[in-house]
């Protein structure tokens, strides 16, 4: 008989590690980038509760925030502005 | 036994995502995507280092008033990974905000996203020729 | 001479746009053919440091470099063409050094 | 009061004044004022602080006593009479003759640089100051520190900043060449930051006195392949910090596209991480043969490939900037052979390399003032429109191929010894023939910009050269030859600096 306790410790962070390479993989394999920007979440996510299970409370709580929240917004935010039509003017500059 | 695998698929992950970060930044022509890549590397040592603090059958390193010092020596989690990690992530995020923005600003002047249009060297070569 | 006339051709081949048009100058052409010289000169003498290593390796190093620098010269217009600010170009060679120095340190000691 | 106080303050001072002048930077004349004072007390300080070590927050090692009682009785026991009592709690900042003579040094090239950064703009720009203060900042602590994660700290601190002062300059193509640093950067960092897990994770320290006295008494085996790759993570962050090869052609970009008061830091901050890193690498695994190869074959690489490709470059900024990677390959060898003798005229080789680099920016950032244009085939006949700037420009360029009179010459002439006492003299063969093309270089240079006739198209404005700039560079001068014709008075404090790298 399988101890419960010991197949949940175990499949948890297999499931976690899967779900970060993962993440990471499919994120970087998409075609459209506003994809990618919330795609990323995903691997930042994990990564966040990987921490948690690695007994680290407190970085799983800036990983989550930094990870999950502020990097998919900064990407996303990019994208958007790289959707918008360039501005064409000559930069001036020495040489 | 059972939960040694934990550190180890910690440890595999980590280095994985290091993997798929220099592919990324050598291989993908999407300038955020290799900006992206570049944060998975850093996103990999944070993991390699906190897997290096942890501790089989161990408790987190907070200290309550009402426990045991004894045992909570015996049993904590290595506390100094952790600390830099936290510093290491906030580098992490704001270098890749700068990047962002300097792809951004690239975008703005050339109209393209391409590694190969953006970061070669024909300008220079040009300015050489004339 | 003709060696001389040879090499201008290589390096109006490799400095300039149009090789007809473009001017390489004199000093340019020395300054190129100083190059390649040292670059030979001090690769050689840095070659025979591997005598710390083994003397036998050193033999064949030296005469592999030898023979290396009679069949690929001129190198000054290569190593121009090679280490260029192509991101693409820097990237690959970094993360070849990652390679080498992750392979050398982890198996090759001891 | 103690004299050790002083020691945080030469990070500390250069912090505040960052953020003060950031804060405000719409009062011209405020920032102005807070910028001389700060740039004033960058080298002074040094010279008032008082050898010793300096423990944030006051948590000594518990050897000294004062703190065991403090600690709960379990944690007692297992301290007292271990190893464990001589660690340091603490980030510890050590201070002795070696550093004093690099921070005053450095503290000098930054002070000037401050100068002419606030003389040539009309408005006095409070963003860019921030940035030179930030990087001095960092560099000082880059020195002090004995604590590897605080070298990391500051070292992606400066990564930050170096492509701010990048970004501000008005270079074409500043913009790509930052992008392309940072993401060079990211991958030298990241796998810097994984060869210090690694060592932290086999030692469970980040203090480098600790880590070293746990290598060499036993406690972590020292032949452990994962120590071993931690050291070749550790040198292959050296040489991005550096900029070594594979990173050469980058770091002679971003010297290319900074200002002049910008390029004389950005430099400063590849010879200080060249000798801080480097002096880490040497003290941890000083007992490994391949690492010390593997520092020794790169700098080689690299002062080939610097010269040679210094001379094929038809613009003068690439050339400098080529040429100063070259010469940090100089620091690289003394670093690699690993010699107390080695070691100290390395260092010397670093201190003359921060005052000799900058001179030779500021120099040629004069060509450029008159000129705007960076193209010697356009260039010719300046010596009439600036004729006491262009003697100054063609000493420095002397002083770095190490002609006799000025610094670089004694303290290549002490690497060649070094070489040659270390049992390579092949090492010394190629110093002196590198050095010999480095003026060879140099003449090609003045002749074309400042001797050969001048072109009719090219076009020199008449706007006079800024008085701080020339007095920036007497003073420089002044240094090559003060430490040109007596070298004792750096070498024997450095000798002190170099002894500590074999201590335990």
């Amino acid at each position: 008989m399988i101890d419960v306790n010991i197949l949940v410790q175990n499949a948890v962070p297999l499931a976690l590690y899967v779900f970060a390479i993962l993440g990471a993989i499919v994120a970087l394999m998409q075609k459209d980038l506003l994809k990618m920007a919330v795609l990323t979440s995903v691997s930042g996510f994990a990564v966040a509760a990987i921490f948690q299970v690695l007994l680290a409370p407190d970085v799983a709580l800036t990983q989550a925030v930094v990870g999950a929240a502020i990097i998919p917004t900064l990407v996303g935010l990019s994208v958007l502005k790289t959707r918008e039509p360039p501005v064409t003017e000559d930069v001036e500059g020495d040489s | 036994m059972a939960i040694e695998i934990v550190q180890c698929g910690a440890l595999i992950t980590a280095a994985l995502l290091m993997i798929i970060g220099l592919v990324a930044l050598v291989y993908l022509d999407n300038v955020l995507k290799k900006i992206i890549g570049a944060a998975f590397i850093g996103d990999g040592v944070n993991l390699l280092i906190i897997a290096l603090g942890y501790r089989v059958n161990g408790i987190p390193y907070i200290f309550l008033q009402n426990m045991d010092v004894n045992s909570f020596l015996g049993q904590a989690s290595y506390p100094l990974p952790f600390a830099l990690v936290l510093t290491s992530i906030v580098i992490g995020a704001s270098t890749l905000a700068v990047m962002l923005a300097l792809a951004v600003v690239l975008y703005k002047r050339n109209g393209t996203l391409s590694a190969t249009a953006l970061l070669n060297d024909k300008k220079l070569g040009e300015e050489n020729n004339e | 001479m003709n060696m001389y006339e040879k090499l201008v051709q290589t390096l109006k081949s490799t400095f300039g746009q149009d090789p007809e048009k473009t001017l390489v100058n004199g000093s340019k052409t020395s300054s190129i053919v100083s190059a390649e010289l040292v670059l030979m000169a001090s690769v050689l003498v840095a070659a025979l440091t591997i005598r710390l290593v083994s003397p036998a390796l050193m033999i064949v190093a030296v005469i592999g470099l030898m023979l290396l620098f009679m069949y690929v010269t001129p190198i000054m217009p290569k190593l121009y063409k090679e280490h260029n600010d192509d991101f693409n170009n820097m990237m690959f060679y970094a993360v070849l050094t990652l390679a080498i120095f992750a392979i050398v340190f982890y198996w090759g000691v001891f | 009061m103690d004299g050790t106080i002083f020691i945080p303050l030469m990070v500390v001072i250069p912090i505040i004044c960052a953020v003060l002048v950031n804060l405000l930077h719409e009062h011209s004349g405020v920032t102005k004022i807070f910028g001389y004072i700060g740039a004033i007390c960058l080298p002074i300080v040094p010279i008032l602080a008082v050898y010793g070590n300096h423990f944030f927050g006051g948590y000594q090692p518990l050897a000294n006593g004062g703190l065991t009682v403090a600690l709960p009785e379990a944690a007692n026991a297992i301290i007292s009479g271990s190893f464990l009592e001589l660690f340091h709690p603490a980030i510890t900042y050590a201070f002795g003759p070696g550093q004093q003579v690099i921070l005053f040094v450095l503290g000098l090239v930054a002070m000037c640089a401050v100068f002419i950064s606030i003389a040539e703009t009309k408005k006095t720009s409070g963003v860019y100051l921030y940035m030179l203060f930030m990087l001095s900042a960092a560099l000082m602590a880059f020195v002090l520190t004995d604590d590897i994660f605080n070298l990391y700290v500051f070292f992606e601190i400066a990564a930050l900043v170096q492509v701010g002062l990048i970004l501000v300059s008005r270079v074409r193509g500043n913009y790509e060449t930052g992008l392309k640093y940072m993401l060079l950067g990211e991958v030298g960092g990241s796998f810097m930051l994984l060869g210090i897990a690694l060592i932290l994770g086999l030692t469970g320290n980040v203090n480098i006195s600790d880590i070293v006295m746990m290598i060499h008494t036993g406690l972590v085996n020292p032949t452990n392949p994962v120590l071993l790759f931690a050291a070749g993570m550790l040198i292959y962050g050296w040489l991005y910090a550096t900029g070594l090869p594979p990173f050469n052609a980058i770091k002679s970009e971003i010297y290319s596209k900074g200002l002049p008061s910008g390029s004389m830091l950005l430099q400063s901050f590849s010879v200080i991480a060249c000798i801080s890193i480097g002096l880490v690498i040497i003290r941890i695994f000083g007992y490994l043969p391949t690492a010390q190869m593997a520092m020794l074959a790169v700098s080689v690489i690299a002062m080939i490939l610097g010269i040679c490709m210094a001379m094929v470059q038809d613009d003068y900024k690439r050339i400098i900037a080529y040429l100063a990677v070259g010469e940090l390959g100089y620091i690289g060898v003394g670093l690699g052979l690993a010699t107390p003798l080695s070691i100290t005229a390395g260092l010397f080789q670093a201190v003359n390399e921060l005052v000799v680099t900058s001179f030779l920016f500021i120099g040629f950032g004069l060509v450029l003032y008159k000129t705007r244009t960076s193209k010697i085939s356009k260039l010719g006949g300046l010596v009439e429109y600036m004729p006491v700037a262009a003697l100054l420009t063609v000493l420095a360029g002397f002083a770095m191929a190490g002609v006799p009179p000025f610094n670089v010459f004694q303290s290549k002439y002490l690497l060649c010894q070094a070489a040659i006492a270390a049992g390579i003299p092949e090492l010394a063969v190629i110093m002196i023939i590198l050095s010999i093309v480095t003026f060879l270089a140099f003449l090609k240079m003045a002749y074309a910009i400042f001797l050969r006739p001048k072109p009719d198209e090219l076009e020199v404005s008449s706007a006079s050269v800024p008085k701080t700039t020339m007095a920036v560079m007497i003073v420089f001068l002044i240094i090559c030859l003060i430490i040109g014709l007596f070298p004792g008075l750096v070498v024997d404090k450095l000798g002190v600096l170099a002894l500590t790298a074999f201590a335990l």
